[in-house]
């Protein structure tokens, strides 16, 4: 699957989007994966609930499924408007 | 579609008239623009980032919920992304009714449910570096209401 | 001043745009515009009748309680009177302020009060005849919630 | 003292505004004398509820004082925006 990565989050992790390969079937085992990579993905996850995250480009939480999900993409609250 | 995500500036006036154009027999239009500030003093340009496909999605999907609940005859939703002057358009929304109060609720609405639930991100760069914007609480809370 | 009293029609898109240009810094800016709507159909136009002096002093005293009130840093309010066809702009306010809820309230607050404060009274005129337009128990309550 | 009509107010009575000489000291007062004039101002103000009043273009009541005031405006509820 697609995994997208935005503002400081696509700052700390130092890419825009990767391609993953993974059994994880929640965004939050998800997010253990990519946490036990590598340091800048520990330091991008370190505390969810300044995090936010779309599953197929909806807004959900960090236990939904990603079965089945082509992209999964975390970001910071969003600041439109 | 009347859901615009564009990195071009546009004209709030041309926007208006075209979109009272359309909503003839409404009564009520209501427009808000949204104006990069400078608040702290010392801003450079603002960036903003988004995300291509979500972004339109989830504005289209919050149009259709304001066009239901409050009985809209109209509703557009212009926003931009990359850098921006201070004092330019960042964003626009428009609304049309047969009542004015249906419209302003319209608007704010959108306005409420784009802030926080639209994928962009700001960036503001000074003299002194560069720093995302914070998401406000208020913001958050102001989704409460509806 | 910031308050038009006129019989001639004007364009909201420029009065946007004239109007988002003085109010630079502001990061808000709302407009709503109100268009004759044919409501009951079969109307051929609406005649539009008010005080004049008193008007603008109306309009005047409402739209500075609404920049007190409000922390608004710029209001316009532009009303038509005369005779006035089907989808034509009646009238049209505008605010600016620095944060949106404050440019969203007022210019309801404005439009509430104009409503019902300010002396203009409409006539439908269809081919049956003419009627003047009742004033609305809801316009009277809205004023209530300020 | 400028007496001025508007919208139907001024339709019953048949005129935009006219000078009146009166000793009347309140808004209720001035009502009463020229209802008492001719039909025409009685049907107009035979029901204030359904009608406004501006002393020197400002928005006040019946009681209100018209003492050196130089225009009084009978009208019904406004109907703006």
């Amino acid at each position: 699957m697609d995994v997208l990565y935005f503002a400081w989050v696509r700052e700390r992790i130092g890419l825009p989007r990767e391609r993953v390969e993974t059994e994880a079937q929640t965004v939050r085992a998800l997010v253990e994966e990519l946490r036990a990579r590598e340091d800048r993905y520990e330091m991008a996850f370190s505390d969810l609930s300044a995090l936010r995250v779309a599953v197929d480009q909806r807004l959900t939480d960090f236990d939904a499924s990603i079965a089945g999900a082509r992209e999964v993409a975390f970001f910071p609250p969003m600041t439109g408007g | 579609m009347e859901v615009w995500v564009q990195e071009a500036t546009f004209d709030v006036g041309q926007e208006l008239n075209a979109f009272a154009k359309t909503a003839e027999g409404s009564g009520a239009v209501v427009s808000f623009t949204g104006i990069t500030r400078d608040i702290a003093g010392g801003l450079r340009h603002m960036e903003i980032e988004h995300y291509p496909g979500m972004t339109e999605r989830a504005l289209g999907d919050i149009r259709l919920e304001a066009i239901t609940r409050f009985d809209l005859t109209g509703a557009r939703i212009i926003h931009r992304y990359g850098r921006l002057a201070p004092n330019e358009v960042i964003m626009m929304v428009l609304t049309a009714a047969p009542h004015r109060a249906d419209a302003f609720k319209g608007a704010e609405f959108l306005m409420d449910y784009l802030k926080s639930r639209a994928p962009f991100w700001k960036r503001e760069v000074t003299a002194d570096g560069a720093e995302w914007v914070a998401a406000k609480d208020e913001d958050e809370d102001a989704l409460k209401r509806w």
